[in-house]
């Protein structure tokens, strides 16, 4: 049973602005999966869909969230199936406290008292921001804020997490912490939707990356996507810099057919590339390695930096 | 200026405006759908907010009223607005008072109502001039005040003849804020037109 | 720019802790019996009863001074000019000029403070009514008194929005400062400020509608939520009697008066 | 004559939060340099001292702009001086069209109706928005306001421009070409103060880098700043990932003393590297090499990543 299946889904704004086009896919439980694509592309659009906020008379058919139809309007029951988080934390932190922030979802589940104090408690211990339920959600620094609204989702318990840009905005420690709360997510089991623009967080979140622009794109595996370059880099998106400096090690002549995506893979495939080859690696400049350079380079950069 | 304190009127005066403010309350609250809570809402805190923006006539202060731009973005809803508009106002800034809130609404919901007919009536009768919204905008903005310094006018002179002077005082004072509302609600509306037409109350 | 009505509502006091929806009902009793009295020692009497409220909430006085300032200049030109006429009735007092200034007599006078004082007063009974409980609190007591729930959802965001216009409108004057702009009483500043503040609702439109996705997403369906809930003890009632008592009396010694008049 | 000398800031808000402490440094005129810093550090609030829209008694002693003391009286004057691009490009975009927006600055400065037009025309080319003068600002997609809100402050023709996270929110297409943008506003010679979380692109950026964290913790030479990683990972801050992978190149043994900090510096440094070493570099595992890279990858990540 898929948990998100998605057919034939069209959206198009008031103003006549086309946001989504025939936009079909399946995502099974448990997977994790990110969604990228330019600004502009529907990505934000495509998540509004997922609890039936927005909707047309079509969308009706073309979503299926476990396996049930989206009606929009028992829009208050999605929240045990799928729980979203929004572009902008500021949109999800509308209570006086904090606490009543995280507890605003199991209330409106309808849950008894000691278990919403104990799902309050648990969110926020999850996030890191344990003893934070009196705090002023409006006074909390920005990285604080996208973690305290990730907490009133997670309070919810839904099946299913859909976010939209969680990483943006943060400073990198904060960054970082945030990845690792997702990581933590995903080895719980749940089935998470991430929308991006932080290539280089994405081999570590997902197995799977979705391309949408307006239509989907690509659909496949974290490591197919990121080798069809000429794709991404046609509608205007990136492959990780570690891949790019690999591409240009190959250049050199390191030897790898298939091109790490993460310092973690870098690491893994700089020790396996060498214990292949008698624990030695040659890197040396031939006739090509200038030209490969430059067109490795000019794939992705157009304003390319000149100097260091 | 526009909001008349508690303990001034008549009676029977501000009691018929609780009667007819809770008429006409019950009747557009039925009209309205929980999707229009977002831009009621937004639109409410901004009457509000204008009302903080003073500017200095003659002895005291007069300040924005905005009833005509409610009247343009929410049409009939813009009753209910001014209605939760003035609640706030009286208890959160103590502008206006607590038994006059009938009649205070009564006074600025029943012109926004008016300037909402007057901004529909133009924009069916379409001039042909390139800034249609702005200028009907513009004229509905001057006539909400207006009528609504008028009925203030009628009841401050219904309640007793004493009142005279004041009442002449209080028209005075608002002839500036007439020209100003005019204005800033002809460029909103002008300006709603281009950039998110679904916020004015009528459908091109 | 604008603080909070409810900033005082961590104190502790009798009124704190009196039940928000028996505190409402009954200081709305007191205020309209209040507006319904047309006696000065009577009002007088009120004013004095309202100050003893405020004091046992223990608001300071020096907040809610601050906020008397609004009503005070509404009324204020009652207070100037009531009392005195320029043409009819009345003893001449003074001659400016072609203009011929009348004074109404006492009665004038005392019609005049009676209005200021009524509006005094009612102001000053809001701060113990609404400022003693958080606002969130306070729209969950209207909510449970049975107000119609699209008002009482409207209040709850009106509220909400309030601060956030205020400070989306500081921030738009920042950016206008910088870059050159600069408040004159001209028709460039009231164009400029229209559009600017048009742009600023436009923005702050598609917030809230951003922000009811949210709740809407987190199973919102009308109803307020916070954890707070209401209980009913003998001492709510207790203070709702000597309150809703008070406004009584006012009106029954007035029928005496009258009575006696007679 | 420095164009910005900022001595012994101090800022406070309402509600008692301490932002500046004692915050010193020097920008001289043609400059270009990165200000970072983890959230909630006060980099915003010392931009917004820098044209008096925030101050406070003291604020107006400490900050001296091309040698005058800033009078938050004429904060009006100062945008002939210095012009400042808001964290959020939706703060700067209020007028109906995008061509009013631009021609903001210049019709308060004062200037004649063709200077005018002609500024508008220059900035919105500079920013690759020709022709964009009757768009709506609103309808403009999340990049193209970015540039547009630029664009309203390069119309001022400022001597100095400081910018608020100008790469934010974007897609990789966009940042790309904004990054091209500022460059070519380097190369003009203007002095730019960029406010950024972005270290990957510092390098391209900025030769030199302020870090902020209440008061300066850190001033110098991009490189030395980034060389010294210890501070950095203390407040929460990142080197780039190519600075990253290098430190672990090292581990298997590739000789470099200076580590690059992006894909061009990368680029230089393996064709240095190998030519000074006869067109040839081993890489090799040797007994410190698991344990190096261990260290080295600890350093930045608590949360490493155990896959791919
Ligand atoms: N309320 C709206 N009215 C009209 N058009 C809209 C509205 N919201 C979005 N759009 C348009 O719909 C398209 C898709 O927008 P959406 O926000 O889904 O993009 P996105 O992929 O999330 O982009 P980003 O990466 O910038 O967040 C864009 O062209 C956008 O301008
Ligand atoms: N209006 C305000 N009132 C009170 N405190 C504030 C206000 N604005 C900012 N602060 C606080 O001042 C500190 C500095 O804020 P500032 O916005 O300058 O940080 P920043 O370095 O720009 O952070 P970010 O990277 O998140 O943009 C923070 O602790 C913040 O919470
Ligand atoms: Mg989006
Ligand atoms: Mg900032």
């Amino acid at each position: 049973m898929p948990a998100i299946k998605v057919q034939d889904l069209n959206y198009k704004y008031h103003d006549g602005t086309v946001a989504l086009d025939n936009v079909s896919f399946e995502i099974e439980k448990g997977e994790s999966v990110a969604l990228i694509g330019p600004n502009g592309a529907g990505k934000s659009t495509l998540l509004l869909h997922l609890n039936g906020i927005l909707h047309s008379v079509t969308s009706r058919e073309s979503i299926r969230i476990l396996d049930e139809s989206v009606d929009p309007k028992k829009i208050h029951e999605m929240p045990k199936k799928i729980g979203i988080v929004f572009q902008n934390a500021d949109d999800m932190l509308f209570m006086p406290l904090l606490g009543d922030d995280v507890a605003f979802g199991p209330i409106n589940l309808g849950l008894d008292k000691e278990e919403v104090q104990r799902r309050v408690k648990d969110a926020l211990e999850m996030v890191g921001l344990a003893g934070y339920e009196n705090r002023v959600p409006h006074h909390l620094s920005g990285g604080e804020k996208r973690r305290a609204a990730l907490a009133t989702v997670l309070s919810m318990e839904s099946e299913i997490l859909a976010m939209d840009e969680p990483t943006a905005n943060l400073d990198p420690k904060s960054r970082r912490e945030l990845i690792g709360i997702l990581r933590k997510l995903k080895e719980k089991g749940k089935t998470l939707l991430i929308i991006t623009h932080d290539v280089n967080a994405i081999p570590e979140l997902a197995e799977r990356v979705i391309v949408l622009n307006k239509t989907v794109i690509a659909d496949g595996p974290t490591r197919d996507i990121f080798s069809n370059t000429e794709m991404l880099v046609e509608i205007g998106l990136d492959v990780p810099v570690i891949t790019q400096l690999f591409e240009i090690l190959q250049c050199f002549g390191y030897p790898c057919d298939v091109l790490p995506l993460s310092i973690g893979g870098a690491v893994t495939n700089l020790t396996e590339t060498m214990e292949g080859g008698d624990g030695h690696v040659h890197l040396h400049i031939h006739k090509h390695t200038h030209s490969g350079i430059s067109s490795a380079r000019n794939k992705y950069h157009d304003h390319a930096e000149k100097h260091e | 200026m526009v909001h008349i304190s508690d303990g001034i009127l008549a009676t029977w005066l501000w009691g018929s405006g609780w009667v007819i403010t809770a008429a006409i309350l019950a009747y557009t609250l039925k009209k309205m759908k929980i999707d229009d809570i977002p831009k009621l809402s937004v639109i409410t805190a901004a009457v509000f907010v204008a009302s903080l923006i003073h500017f200095q006539v003659g002895p005291t202060s007069v300040h924005m009223v905005l009833s005509g731009f409610a009247g343009v973005t929410l049409g009939i809803l813009a009753y209910p607005c001014i209605f939760i508009a003035l609640v706030m106002q009286t208890f959160l800034f103590q502008h206006g008072g607590v038994t006059t809130i009938g009649i205070n609404t009564v006074n600025m919901g029943v012109p926004a109502l008016i300037s909402f007919l007057i901004f529909k009536a133009g924009m069916k009768l379409n001039i042909g001039i390139s800034k249609n919204e702005m200028f009907f905008g513009a004229i509905a903005g001057g006539i909400a005040v207006a009528l609504a310094v008028l009925l203030l006018a009628v009841e401050l002179l219904i309640t007793g003849e004493e009142l005279t002077e004041v009442t002449t005082f209080v028209v005075f004072a608002h002839i500036p804020v007439i020209l100003v509302e005019a204005i800033f609600t002809g460029v909103i509306a002008g300006f709603l037109a281009i950039v998110k037409p679904e916020m004015l109350s009528i459908k091109k | 720019m604008i603080s909070e009505i409810d900033i005082y509502a961590g104190l502790s006091s009798p009124i704190h802790r009196w039940d928000p929806r028996l505190k409402v009902i009954s200081i709305l009793t007191l205020i309209f019996s209040i507006m319904l009295l047309y006696d000065l020692k009577l009002v007088i009497a009120s004013m004095l009863f309202a100050i003893i409220l405020v004091y046992i909430s223990r608001i300071p006085f020096s907040f809610i001074a601050g906020r008397l300032k609004w009503v005070f200049l509404f009324v204020l030109p009652f207070l100037i000019i009531l009392p005195f006429t320029v043409i009819g009735e009345g003893v001449e007092i003074a001659h400016i000029g072609s203009i011929t200034l009348n004074f109404r007599g006492i009665e004038s006078v005392e019609f005049a403070v009676m209005i200021v004082i009524k509006a005094l007063t009612s102001v000053m009974l809001i701060f113990p009514m609404i400022g003693t409980s958080r606002m969130d609190v306070t729209i969950k007591a209207l909510e449970d008194l049975h107000l119609p729930n699209k008002l009482v959802q409207m209040l709850a965001f009106t509220y909400r929005y309030i601060f956030v216009l205020s400070d989306e409108f500081m921030l738009m004057e920042r950016s206008l400062t910088s870059r050159g702009f600069k408040r004159r009483s001209n028709l460039y500043t009231i164009i400029t400020l229209s559009k600017a503040i048009a742009t600023l609702f436009v923005m702050s439109f598609e917030q809230a509608e951003r922000v009811f996705y949210a709740m809407r997403s987190k199973g919102y369906k009308g109803k307020v939520t916070t954890m707070h809930e209401f209980t009913l003890r003998p001492q709510d009632w207790f203070n709702a009697v000597v309150v809703c008592g008070f406004a009584i009396f006012i009106h029954v010694a007035v029928l005496y008066g009258t009575l006696e008049g007679i």
